[in-house]
């Protein structure tokens, strides 16, 4: 069993979401973060002075799926998310050593 | 830092007092000379005049008018000052606005509306004392009752009319020194800078024959000097004497709320009708054209806000366009009783330039860390309007006794007393409370915000 | 726990029926003895004197009064308990408000104005059953056409000034059972109290000669018994029989948005300008000192109540601050036209003190949960005010005919009646409200939030 | 799109000429038949009596009026329609809201004023070009003075009541194509839209004698047919040839701040007050009555919105009772000085059943984008009250004289001459800005919100 | 030492919380999480259109514990989050490689 | 490939930022996250009543560095972020098994 840990642009998600859904991924969890990397922020203006906003506004997607899932998982995450520009984000696959559903006692894949 | 300072200090406290005595010299003459009489006479305290009775209209739209302009404080200018703050001191910024509406409200009664409008001891074209303050005959409002008059209107209304003025204009510094001042310090320094600054500024304005300002002839009708240049220049002298706020030129310390900051830039708009066409004391064709003025100045101040940032940024900003209509409505208010339309166009254009090059390029290049921007708002704004009041205002009465020159002489000199004697009031009051209570909080809770290591509360839980 | 309360609940309706009639016996033995005339009686339907014509100024004030009561209610209070709830019941509040507003309207047309004004059947000095209902002869105001006059303003605008009355007083409640209420259940409460409850009070308060209080004199300008009083037990009623939230005691359920409370309590305050200075129907004196006495009892209770804070926990609040002045505002509702400004002072801090401890020990001293304080702000508050107005009033054209001791009876009477005839409405409507509807929503509701479960919505999406 | 649109629109442009000549030729006919005398007449500039005085009690009133009608765009309006955008989106409103109200009121002192009432020209009976514009005699204001007097309020008043008008109106427009048009493209759309369809069409029906629609004896006591359907037709041309967002039928582009939405239905609702009965001019009965069924109809109208939202889907919504409400004090605006609290309960009921038609059923059935529901709202709501205003309007000085047919059949040609000559006018105004500077923001900026990509600024940091 | 993650219902925090310091973990960092799994979504209706909102709000907790403590963990988490309805959430256990305590050098085990 | 999880003081993530950008890490995400731990809390104080909110603001760092440049992240993470003051947080080194870029199809250390 893997994390797949993906960082993409916002307003991708939906569309990942749904190319997941159709791999067979049957749960995920998304967080709201800030990206800093090759992408330039932007200038944002108070009162006569300019301000650069470096971290900008992405999602991070995280979700655990058997290791016969990861590859289909990546290369749909890679599918959906890019847009060709700059910023697109990454995808990291860590290791998982046990996994628990906690409203039913199953472990391993059966928890995914 | 303190070295030096108090060697300033005592450099400008000389230089003040021979500069206020100066004035005050050339102020007595000017009046024997001219012998002009006040343009902003409606302004006045008519206890003398005991036959009068109540018009319902005028007391209508006075108490309307009183209700707007505490609307301006509570929320209006908390909103506007709040959503500028970053989100930890937001609420900081809203108990002050609530702790000074409550505490001028008790001062005014015991002593304040005595100080600044009692009339005891004053004799026209007479400068003395009490054309720089009130007695304390009127101390605890007594001797005004149910039945009481102050022109066409109830004495009580009058009083509580006033009372807001009282009430918005030290609220108003709080800006200056906003996210980093100690919430004892504020409160101690705003009553006493009221009591020494306010009430004096606003007698020799408004309280008629006989007053400083009154008998040279002053053009103030809603407050240049009493309220904006008043504060504006407590601010100034505050945000130096409190210091930087931390991270100020290094990291953006940006508003937390435009929206909050719009919502209290409209409510400041439109109670600002109260203020111009309120001071008027009645709902007559005066008021009126506060009213259409008012309204002119605010739009030509936002719309050139908006053109300045437009061609300078490409980015005509939310913050700028409600910093403009402010700037307008601050320029408005000593000549909205004297200017047609053109004037308040001209106004509220003129202000708008002043204005954005005072809280942009001046405050960057001189360094002080006016959070708010109150000295370049208010100071900046009423110094334009003060003396543009006198360039377009329709004379009185026919224009043969009207002397362009001397009137804005007059005015120059009303802006100069005001920047001075608050100026002074302020550094003194402030050094003083530095040694003693302090004015700053410590560093650590600067850096946790003020809501929650002074007030202890935080504004927003998700 | 539903038997013990009916038991309790049926002894004390025996006791409150004995204590009603053994009081109206009184009532009719003291007005008999004393014969004294209601120093309220401005606050009358005048359809006897037909021959009065509008007064324009007088009119327009009285417009304007209308809309800040009603400002009061849209947005002031929602936005006020808005702010107190956590996020996932923001939008429960406001729609409940918004739908308060809407359907007293219609059934201030439909018959309420007619049960609390109309004076078919009463008549001075006489205790009948109109002293406690008026007649429906004016249902679906009938009778009232574009011409129709009330004392000097046109009756439209004495309808619709009431109608903002018989809005915010049920609103009020709202705040009691706040975050787990059925909305159902809480509008049917809502209807049948005040049809059973506000009108009743109402009339004999305001209605004239021939009604209860009026008839023993009490002094209740602005509504103390009627509105705060009346509203205030319906809240510890209405939170004692809905039960407490999940997590009280457990769990901090604090604010979720201390600014929205802000601002709203600041509207609360400016439109209790209309609420109290409006009361005097008119644009006069009497007027005008009830805006002053507003301001400054409000501005007192404001400085206590943080204060008693800074005193405490060192931590002056905002919510503290703005709950203060609101206890202050309620407490010199029904005295301000009657008390002078060190009247007014007094009353404030009083109010601070009563209603901080009523908020802060007392609730969690008996545990209730009264989410937003209706109890300890408006019933605590009323009571203070409505008994100190009896001490610090002005007695009306001469000290000679005023009793102090007789009048503080007379108050104490009326607060006593509307603790018991409220308090009796409201147990009765919630008994029947339970075993049928059901008052509350189901535990995964609660915790969902009442603005997903019941409403559908969100308050914020970032 | 651009070959068939062109194609439709010059069908469409054959189709209104025609129309509006046969209209025009009907009219004539009409009013040499019929002459009857407008009913909106009080709505008049009356600068013909020149012995008139002012009365206090009315100009308070009028100021105050004033003052709430501004209140209504900023920020009630700006608020509304703030809340329901998404976050990133929130400040292009607030601007936009400032920016028109600027503008609107230097266009209004330059020529707005003169071509909307000034009566040079116009004869009573008579059809001429100076039925649809007034002249340019008061351009500029001029002649205009502090003495001036309109009615019996200084013309100062008048002139800015009026111009709150003209300020709310293209301000209404802004939410059919908020989150996707160019600032620069919706400025340029205001400000000719507002010169060739406000100005006309408040001429039509306000300047009085000579006047199309009050020649025919429309209803109109509010603007109906100026602010409402004229709004709403321009809205919905509007969002039709800029184009759907991105995203719209896909994704949920729902509220991102509800609370800040019932604030801003709220002060619409309270300032409403001012553009109903302030449209008397006078605080006397009809006012009052104007106050009275405003209140109705709103309440009538969110209650009827909460009541098919709960039977239809079980929730009834927060943003639901708002627009309910909105939808309400709408269809009244034309009724207000005319009909009685039954005719307002009528309109209101009609109106949030249609409104709720329009916005949910109709909108997703034709599939345009109007974001907020401009047309759905404002346009429906203003023809359905339009309409009824005919049906139950109280005939002035007995019912011999009224025909409700032929009112009815006045009502409809003037709210049909106002659907063509608004829509005729925005259509060719906006095809010629698409091929000139373009309507909509790039792709790209709409997706990052125009927030950032137009005013360089984020609305919320927390 | 072990990074325990779990996804879980966010008014059962505070209980969990407790449950944790009960066995002796010491600190734990949360963040508020979006959640799409078996567990439905709700509808959310504006201006009469029904809108469904698919994802979930859920609390992630993060807690590095030594290995010795990874089943109490698991367990005291199983425990306090479950409900026994669906949306109760996962946990899952990830290999930590090394810990710094930032404020001291404290390193390894001791670091937490 | 490693990923560094730093838990830090909401107001040092500027200065941090730059310690990383400095020596040669070229991308960052950013969680918002509340952290309990050794450091108390602070109490609320609502109409009288005094709440403990035990939870604090911390900002949560995510960095995948290539192993050669673990250690000097580490490092610079810390003297960044060092306060003294308890409550600096911590730093975890979590393994990465995989590593792509969305925008083109780099994988490993190329897609950092
Ligand atoms: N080494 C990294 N570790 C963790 N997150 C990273 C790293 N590099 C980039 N990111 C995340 O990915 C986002 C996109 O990266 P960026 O360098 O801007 O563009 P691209 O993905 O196209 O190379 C960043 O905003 C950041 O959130
Ligand atoms: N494969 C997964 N990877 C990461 N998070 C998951 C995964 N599956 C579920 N989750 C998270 O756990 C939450 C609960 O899962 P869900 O399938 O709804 O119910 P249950 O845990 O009862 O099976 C989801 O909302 C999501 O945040
Ligand atoms: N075992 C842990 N697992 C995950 N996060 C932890 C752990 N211990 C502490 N943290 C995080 O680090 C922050 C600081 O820890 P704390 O114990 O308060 O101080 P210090 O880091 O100085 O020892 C906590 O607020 C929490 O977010």
């Amino acid at each position: 069993m893997k994390l797949i840990k993906a960082i993409i642009k916002p307003f991708k998600l939906e569309e990942v979401k749904e190319a997941l859904s159709e791999i067979g991924v049957e749960g995920l969890t998304v967080t709201e973060v800030k990206g800093f990397g090759r992408q330039k922020g932007h200038t944002e203006i108070y009162r006569g002075s300019e301000y650069t906003v470096d971290f900008l506004p992405k999602v991070m997607i995280e979700t655990a799926v058997p290791v016969d899932l990861v590859s289909a998982t990546v290369q749909a995450l890679k599918m959906a998310a890019r847009t060709g520009k700059i910023g697109d984000g990454k995808i990291f696959v860590l290791p998982i050593e046990a996994a628990f559903r906690i409203r039913t006692d199953e472990t391993g894949d059966e928890a995914l | 830092m303190n070295m030096p300072l108090s060697i300033r200090f005592y450099r400008r406290l000389t230089a003040a007092i021979l500069i206020i005595l100066g004035t005050l010299a050339l102020g007595v003459a000017t009046t024997t000379l001219s012998a002009q009489e006040s343009i902003s006479a409606e302004n006045l305290l008519t206890a003398a005049e005991p036959a009068s009775t109540i018009d319902t209209g005028d007391t209508a739209w006075m108490i309307v008018a009183t209700i707007l302009v505490l609307f301006m404080t509570l929320p209006g200018l908390a909103l506007f000052y709040g959503g500028l703050v970053r989100t930890k001191n937001i609420l900081s910024i809203l108990v002050q606005c609530f702790a000074m509406a409550s505490i001028m409200t008790v001062l005014w009664v015991a002593y304040g509306y005595s100080v600044a409008f009692n009339t005891e001891g004053m004799e026209a074209g007479v400068i003395n004392l009490h054309s720089f303050f009130g007695g304390l005959g009127a101390a605890f409002l007594s001797g005004m009752g149910v039945g009481s008059v102050s022109g066409t209107i109830p004495e009580s209304v009058f009083v509580t009319f006033q009372m807001t003025f009282a009430i918005i204009t030290p609220t108003l510094i709080v800006g200056a020194f906003a996210e980093r001042m100690k919430f004892s310090a504020m409160l101690l320094f705003c009553v006493i800078w009221f009591t020494f600054s306010y009430l004096p500024i606003c007698h020799m304005a408004w309280s008629g024959d006989g007053a400083l300002f009154a008998e040279w002839g002053v053009i103030d009708f809603a407050g240049g000097t009493v309220v904006h240049i008043n504060a504006g220049i407590a601010g100034l002298a505050a945000c130096m004497l409190v210091g930087k706020r931390r991270g100020f030129g290094a990291e953006p310390l940006t508003p937390h709320n435009v929206p909050l900051t719009l919502i209290g830039a409209s409510m400041l708009w439109v109670g600002w009708f109260g203020f111009n066409a309120g001071s008027e004391l009645a709902a007559d064709g005066t008021a009126g054209m506060a009213l259409l003025v008012t309204q002119i100045a605010a739009s030509a101040a936002a719309l050139a806000w908006l053109g300045i940032e437009w061609i300078k940024t490409g980015t005509p900003t939310a913050v700028g366009v409600a910093t403009g209509a402010v700037a307008g409505l601050v320029a408005i208010t000593p000549a909205s009783g004297s200017v047609g339309p053109a004037g308040a166009l001209a106004i509220g254009f003129a202000s708008a330039f002043c204005c954005y090059l005072a809280a942009t390029t001046l405050k960057s290049k001189l360094g002080y860390d006016d959070s708010l921007d109150v000295f370049g708002v208010h100071g900046i704004g009423g110094i334009v309007g003060a003396i543009l009041a006198g360039c377009f205002s329709i004379a009185e009465g026919g224009t043969e006794s009207f002397n362009l020159g001397l009137q804005t002489w007059v005015q120059l000199k009303s802006v100069l007393i005001t920047i001075i004697w608050s100026g002074f009031v302020s550094i003194i009051v402030l050094l003083v409370l530095k040694k003693t209570v302090g004015l700053r909080v410590s560093e650590e809770d600067e850096e946790t915000g003020l809501d929650l290591s002074t007030h202890g509360e935080t504004g927003y839980t998700h």
